[in-house]
């Protein structure tokens, strides 16, 4: 009977561990990589430093005239005196604080509902859900319990973007629920009625459909019924949008087994009632993620109702760049642009790969 | 064999009633002429090789499948095309399946309540009360504010079995309620089901099981290839069947 | 009817332009300005006698006549040109011309061209779904000369593109390129070419099949043109509709007979109009005669007893 | 083989009935829909009658009278608005199938390269991807179009190559080929090389499994396809006139011109999607297990021909339908064209010919059908080969 | 034990060297100091607790993991970064995986003549024969058409064996090729490789079949920590083995 004796852990050789193995087995391991590592190198070089030269290091930040730009750099004085009318468009000055307590608002009502420990979660939830448009509509739109009015021409800016994509979500949500539920129906006539709606919707162009909210509508119309034009720009952008949701949905509707159906069924819970209390709640879980990249694309579309004029965030700023005093700030102009836009999307989008990861978890449990 | 095989008290009282029931699936014959009565309290055990039509049979008998010649009447009730009617006899047969079937987005204990409020419109609280007091009964008490993922098997059957008596069901139906169970869970789910027996719910039972057959059941029916076969007392039924086809199946089966 | 819709709403909705000084713009306020906006502002103080009540949507140049002929706007005045096919098949009817015009060319002085027939092979820079569009295809295939057309929805674009060379020449109507040119970074480096290849009559428009309506949108554009003639300024209007004694201004003011009434208006509809947005000749100096930016001569806009084309039948 | 119920049916039960409640449910929904149908359509019949807006497609077959920068057929200012819907799709085509392919290409090269061995690379292409999917693609055609484009020089400061090519502010210029004495005999030579190119690959691969043994098929391809045409050449003089682009006036004109809309919104949208089919297809390479390599290695299969034998075939039924959908969505997003004035479907028909003829409702649905059109086409050819290369399970 | 058991007739010819081999996981000593000869129609059973490197040593030996010092060499070829040499190497030694790794989007035909086509350039027919050969050899040549997904487990690892056999090696290795499948089909894929060790491959498997190990293997090593803690002929291995390590995992694994 011997008993081993195990030889003691040796340090890696020199070449394979720390900064210099990592570099060769992430950089250089092979000629090809090196040749690829030297060819990103440059890539790099030849954008970073310029770009850091441009947006700081040479950028204009204080002035208030374009006079007050050495145009080496960015000039980001353009932005900064344009910048309330990117927030709000041509909101007046005197009423932006509404805008600003309907943000706070927002924010501050939302946030119970990502803590862990509220109470009452859901009927807290659901509150929130009906009381906050109202109140939203009140303070920026007015027109009742004393508020003035201001009217949605005067809308515009990064506000009405981010009110467009709130109210498409709101409204597309509900539609595309009720969509994939028809779409999956066993009644033929249910399901080709919403196969044509989602598919038409999924294969036109949104800036036609807004071309036809904005000019056309009331062509099909009744003489002297009237719409305002944000509001018919919004349900059609609910109308895309749902479109687009009812698919993402039915793949939550699919991945709930037979049995769920049929274990409610047999509790003698009719139709609607597993649907609510059995069923959605499970599929819609499953589809957040998904509902969320619905969003962001919905956020991004946001930027097309500038082919029918409104002012939003992206048409603002267009606007301005055509303004005679801040000519050739379109570069400034579009960097800013596509950098809020890009702060709010990667946002949302880590948001749902965050969210993703939380459910790959709670399926493992 | 033991006093559980006693005759029902009330034998002469219908709770279900097939006669001559067939079923299709598009062009398959699954049943053909099914004609079975089962008295209050009768304790029944289905079993047969798969694809025999088991499952189809007591899925007829809430209307998860729709048969589609002859005549069902469940406690009184004749299972009809009515919502009415259909919603009514859901709500008096509990039913536990392979699977268990809870639904995971809800504890325990919502998951025993749910029926109860919603189509008994029974009020929260009583809901609960009557839950937690069948959750002791198949004895997890302790989990009811658990989720169903977070159970072992065993757990989950038991939960759902719980589930359905919430409803205070007059029959209870059981489709292979041990066969997707580790062996070692297959025991605390049928000593939760001899439990019930004993207290005389009229059970309706697939099973291969066949100690549980022996121990409680008051008729074992055989089926095969979607016509009952035979049907006996178990003492019979085990140890002198009469169809060759049901010796056969019962010498696969035993050992 | 237009009219009672317009009545019940409580305002004129008014199809203009997306950005052109001196007939529709959006100043650093958002307020909209120009002659076309007035002539918006002055049917809804006609209708309404307050020249405030106009809401505005500002349309591309090929958006206006869906709009109009849908029912989104209530009046098209959005520097339109006059045609027979505009007028007979696409549902519009023309009430008026606030402004004569004709197409010409607006290019660089350093491409150094005197004359549009200089123009062979030059890019063009147009506004998509407008007569220019035709004209600019009829010109230089009567003159034999090439040319490429590169066309926007927004007259900002097409400013944009002429300014970063895009294109060489920027044509549209002659008025239209004094506002463009103002719009440039240095309005000095570009010319007007002294070509115009085309009659273009702006005038506002309304739906077809509503003569009513019509009517009142066509005496409102007459009712300035009138004032002008007969003296009447926004500053004397009121005075002089209390005190005249020229039968001419007492019934274009209601002092005298009923011919409001006649359209379906108020009494005052012409003083309300002139008091509140001016008569013709104030407002076309205010926004782009002597006292706009544009400077722009009266020409063929001056009355016709001055040598000019605008002319108002009379009241009576 | 119905049941015919026992239990006289009450009238009240008949409604209770799930299938008489379907057929109802039906026939309401269907009345619902047919009625808001006729209601529109009602509506727009005396709109249009009320106002005297002209009605039906006649309208196609009228001079249209202005003029277009961009077509791929001929076209003169006195063609008809029907050959303007012909000029406009072909344009629209012309973005979506040359978006479609660069958006592949580049996708495809980026999704390789996050999962590339070299971490500066893997990391350059998540930034990229993470830029550009999250900044709308309207915003990046503006950019292109205003931004980058715009500024640079005009026709004579044109930054030109060999005196043939010529970038401006107007696109890029270049020589144009024009029918010469030898182009039929050019065109011939090249029909044959192409067909002796397929039949080379065909033999070479059958003698493969016959023997095993390797033909250089690619270099005597090139070979054919080069030689052949230039035997063609040398026999019977060349083929083409070059028209070059020559300084004038105001432009250079001559040669073939890609026009900086066209430029702006193919960059944009294949540069967009780009970023979507980037992350396809890593997840596609992904999906096969590692062991699917580890497998190919030690068979003595070299690194090349586990990708094409082994991986991508199986990274491909992941890749397809995901890629589908971008495919559409860049067909869609072809029509943003129109606000940089590229001449494509949208903003031709559906803007200059509605607004010239006034006949929204009709130019309209035309529009829409041509997308729908599009839209399904990709999707059955999409669908078909998913089918086709679908895995075999039990 | 058996004929099995006698040393292999060329027992001077080495197929498999190993010389101080080591190899580390970042900075995770994994192999130490590995010595190992194998001659050819040798058949070597590597065992050992989880984690002790067996599965890396065999993966070194086709490169699957490159290994940091000292020296292989594979039938007379020394494993270098020569991309050549690693072919050549690959090409010889057939690899046979826990998870079979087959093709799906291949037919198992086509699973089967990848290599010998595409490495060896042989012609498809030829390719096709021998494949149908060695098919035959592990008992399935009727599935041929179908596709990886339509068989079974065992079928499965039956058809990975036959493929690595196609390129007709001189060498195979296994690493746990019976562990991912249902009991029932261990015995089938265990069949096929005494069979294989029968006709005289060499062998290097990693298997914790102990029958298999006794049945076939000319000699047993066991690893622990990245060593070679015992090798011994199966008899003396089993039944006296001389570490204690070796004699506490033999305790644990038999019954
Ligand atoms: N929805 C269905 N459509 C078509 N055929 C079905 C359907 N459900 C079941 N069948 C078929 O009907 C027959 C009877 O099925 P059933 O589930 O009742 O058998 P079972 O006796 O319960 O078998 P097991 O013991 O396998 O559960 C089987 O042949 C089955 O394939
Ligand atoms: N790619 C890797 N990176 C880092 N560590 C690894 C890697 N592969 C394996 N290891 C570690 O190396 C050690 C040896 O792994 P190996 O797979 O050779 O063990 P094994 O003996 O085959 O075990 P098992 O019986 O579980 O398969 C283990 O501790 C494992 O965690
Ligand atoms: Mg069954
Ligand atoms: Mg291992």
């Amino acid at each position: 009977m011997t008993t081993h004796i195990f030889k003691p852990d040796l340090p890696a050789p020199s070449r394979n561990v720390g900064v210099v193995g990592w570099m060769r087995s992430n950089l250089f391991s092979s000629w090809f990589n090196t040749l690829m590592t030297l060819a990103g190198l440059y890539l790099v070089w030849l954008i970073i430093p310029p770009l850091l030269n441009w947006a700081f290091i040479q950028a204009d930040w204080t002035g208030d005239a374009r006079s007050d730009c050495s145009r080496e750099g960015a000039c980001w004085v353009f932005i900064q005196s344009r910048f309330a009318q990117f927030m709000y468009g041509f909101y007046p000055a005197d009423l932006r604080w509404r805008v600003d307590l309907a943000a706070v608002l927002a924010v501050v009502g939302a946030v119970p509902l990502f803590l862990k420990k509220t109470p009452h979660k859901a009927r807290f939830g659901i509150g929130y859900l009906i009381a906050y448009p109202l109140i939203a509509y009140w303070l920026l739109h007015g027109g009742f319990l004393g508020m003035q009015t201001v009217s949605t021409s005067q809308w515009g800016g990064l506000m009405l973007t981010i009110i467009i994509a709130a109210v498409g979500i709101a409204g597309a949500l509900p539609l595309g629920i009720l969509l994939a539920l028809g779409r999956r129906s066993e009644m033929p006539a249910i399901r080709v009625i919403c196969v044509t709606f989602i598919e038409f919707w999924r294969g036109v162009p949104l800036i036609t459909v807004l071309f036809m909210s904005s000019v056309m509508l009331p062509l099909f119309l009744p003489e002297g019924m009237n719409l305002d034009k944000l509001m018919r720009a919004m349900v059609m952008i609910i109308f895309f949008e749902a479109a687009y949701i009812a698919e993402v949905v039915r793949g939550g509707l699919q991945a709930i087994p037979k049995g769920q159906y049929e274990a409610a069924a047999a509790m003698g819970l009719g139709y609607w009632r597993s649907m609510m209390l059995v069923i959605l709640p499970q599929a819609l879980k499953l589809v957040i993620p998904g509902i969320v990249n619905t969003f962001i694309a919905l956020f991004k579309d946001t930027s097309l109702v500038i082919i029918i004029g409104l002012f939003d965030f992206l048409n603002s700023i267009k606007r301005a760049t055509a303004d005679p005093a801040w000519l050739g700030m379109s570069t400034e102009g579009y960097v800013f642009a596509a950098f809020v836009y890009w702060i709010f999307c990667f946002g949302m989008s880590r948001y749902s790969m965050h969210l993703e990861h939380k459910l790959d978890r709670g399926h493992k449990r | 064999m033991n006093d559980m095989n006693k005759q029902p008290a009330s034998a002469d009282q219908l709770m279900i009633q097939m006669e001559g029931v067939h079923k299709w699936y598009g062009q398959f014959h699954v049943l053909k002429d099914i004609n079975l009565n089962v008295t209050q309290g009768e304790r029944i055990v289905l079993c047969g090789p798969s694809g025999s039509g088991k499952s189809t049979t007591i899925r007829c008998l809430n209307r998860l499948e729709e048969h589609q010649q002859g005549r069902i009447v469940v406690d009184g009730h004749e299972l009809t095309n009515d919502l009415k009617q259909i919603e009514t006899i859901r709500s008096e047969v509990g039913m536990v399946f392979q699977h268990f079937n809870l639904f995971p987005h809800l504890t325990v204990l919502q998951n025993c309540t749910l029926a109860p409020m919603w189509v008994r419109k029974m009020p929260k609280r009583q809901a609960e009360e009557i839950a937690m007091q069948y959750l002791e009964r198949v004895r997890i008490p302790e989990q009811a504010n658990k989720y169903p993922g977070q159970l072992s098997g065993g757990q989950q059957q038991r939960v759902a079995i719980a589930r359905a008596l919430c409803m205070k069901p007059k029959i209870m139906l059981f489709d292979e309620p041990t066969s997707a169970l580790d062996p070692e869970m297959v025991k605390e789910v049928l000593d939760t089901m001899i439990g019930l027996a004993q207290d005389g719910m009229t059970m309706l039972c697939v099973t291969h099981e066949m100690g549980f057959a022996r121990t409680v059941a008051n008729r074992v029916i055989f089926m095969d290839k979607g016509e009952i076969v035979e049907q006996a007392a178990p003492e019979k039924f085990f140890t002198n069947p009469e169809n060759e086809r049901t010796q056969l199946f019962l010498s696969q089966i035993l050992h | 009817a237009t009219l009672d819709a317009v009545k019940k709403k409580g305002f004129v909705q008014c199809g203009i332009s997306d950005g052109l000084p001196g007939f529709s713009y959006a100043d650093a306020k958002g307020e909209y300005k120009g002659i076309d906006v007035d002539v918006c502002r002055a049917v809804a103080a006609a209708v309404f006698g307050d020249a405030s009540k106009v809401k505005y949507s500002a349309l591309t140049a090929k958006e206006r006549f869906t709009a109009l002929q849908s029912g989104e706007v209530d009046v098209l005045s959005r520097n339109t040109t006059w045609t027979s096919s505009r007028d007979a098949a696409m549902g519009l009817n023309f009430t008026g011309v606030t402004y004569y015009d004709g197409q010409g060319f607006l290019v660089n002085k350093k491409v150094g061209v005197s004359s549009a027939k200089e123009l062979d092979g030059a890019t063009v820079c147009i506004q998509a779904g407008t007569t220019t569009e035709l004209n600019l295809s009829d010109y230089f295939r009567a003159n034999n000369l090439q040319y490429t057309p590169i066309t926007y929805d927004t007259s900002d674009e097409s400013a944009k593109s002429l300014e970063s060379g895009r294109c060489d020449v920027l044509t549209s109507d002659q008025s239209q390129l004094y506002a463009q040119r103002i719009k440039l970074a240095s309005p000095d480096d570009y010319v007007v070419l002294p070509e115009v290849i085309s009659k273009e009559p702006l005038g506002p428009s309304t739906r077809q099949g509503d003569e009513e309506w019509f009517d009142i949108v066509r005496w409102s554009l007459f009712a300035m043109v009138n004032a002008e003639e007969l003296g009447l300024t926004s500053a004397n209007v009121e005075e002089m509709a209390k005190t005249t004694k020229n039968p001419d201004v007492a019934r274009l003011l209601g002092a005298e007979g009923e011919y409001g009434k006649d359209l379906k208006l108020p009494k005052d509809w012409a003083v309300q109009i002139v008091k509140q947005v001016g008569n013709y000749g104030e407002v076309f100096d205010r926004n782009v005669g002597a006292g706009s930016e544009l400077k722009i001569e009266r020409g063929l806009n001056a009355l016709w007893n001055n040598g000019g084309l605008q002319y108002a039948p009379p009241v009576r | 083989m119905r049941t015919t119920s026992k239990a006289a049916p009450s009238a009240g039960s008949y409604m209770r009935d799930p299938k008489v409640r379907a057929w109802l449910f039906q026939i309401i929904a269907v009345a619902a829909v047919v009625g808001i149908g006729w209601y529109l359509f009602h509506n727009t019949q005396t709109n249009l009658a009320n106002r005297g807006i002209t009605s039906g497609f006649g309208f196609l077959n009228n001079s249209a009278g202005f003029g277009i920068p961009q077509h791929l057929i001929d076209y003169t200012e006195s063609d008809s608005y029907g050959r303007v819907f012909w000029v406009g799709l072909l344009n629209t085509l012309l973005v979506s199938i040359v978006g479609i392919v660069l958006a592949t290409i580049l996708g495809f090269i980026l999704g390789i390269a996050r999962l590339s061995p070299n971490w500066l690379i893997r990391k350059l292409a998540t930034v990229y991807i993470e830029t550009f999917r999250n900044i709308p693609p309207l915003l990046q055609i503006f950019f292109f179009y205003f931004a980058v484009l715009a500024p640079l020089p005009g026709p004579r400061d044109s930054i030109s190559l060999w005196d043939m090519f010529f970038l401006n502010n107007r696109g890029l210029q270049m020589p144009a080929p024009f029918a010469a004495e030898g182009m039929w005999p050019f065109l011939i030579a090249l029909l044959v090389a192409v067909v002796a190119v397929v039949v080379l690959h065909r033999w070479a691969r059958l003698r493969r499994h016959a023997t095993g043994e390797r033909f250089p098929v690619l270099w005597t391809s090139l070979g054919l396809l080069i030689g052949l045409p230039l035997l063609a050449v040398l026999a019977f003089g060349a083929p083409f006139h070059w028209q070059v682009p020559e300084l004038q006036r105001f432009n250079i004109r001559g040669g073939w011109v890609i026009i900086p809309e066209l430029v702006s919104i193919v960059l944009a949208l294949s540069i967009y999607t780009a970023a979507f089919i980037g992350e396809t297809v890593r997840a596609g390479i992904q999906s096969v297990s590692h062991g699917q390599t580890e497998a190919a290695g030690s068979l003595g299969l070299r690194p090349g021909q586990t990708l094409r034998l082994v991986i991508v075939p199986q990274a491909m039924r992941v890749i397809i339908p995901p890629l589908t959908s971008q495919y559409l969505n860049l067909a869609k997003n072809s029509s943003l064209a129109a606000a940089i004035g590229y001449p494509d479907m949208v903003s031709l028909f559906a803007g200059t010919v509605l607004n010239q003829t006034g006949q929204a409702i009709e130019t309209m649905a035309i529009t829409m059908s041509v997308y729908l059109a599009i839209s399904i086409s990709i999707s059955i050819l999409m669908n078909w080969y998913n089918k086709r290369i679908a895995l075999i399970e039990r």
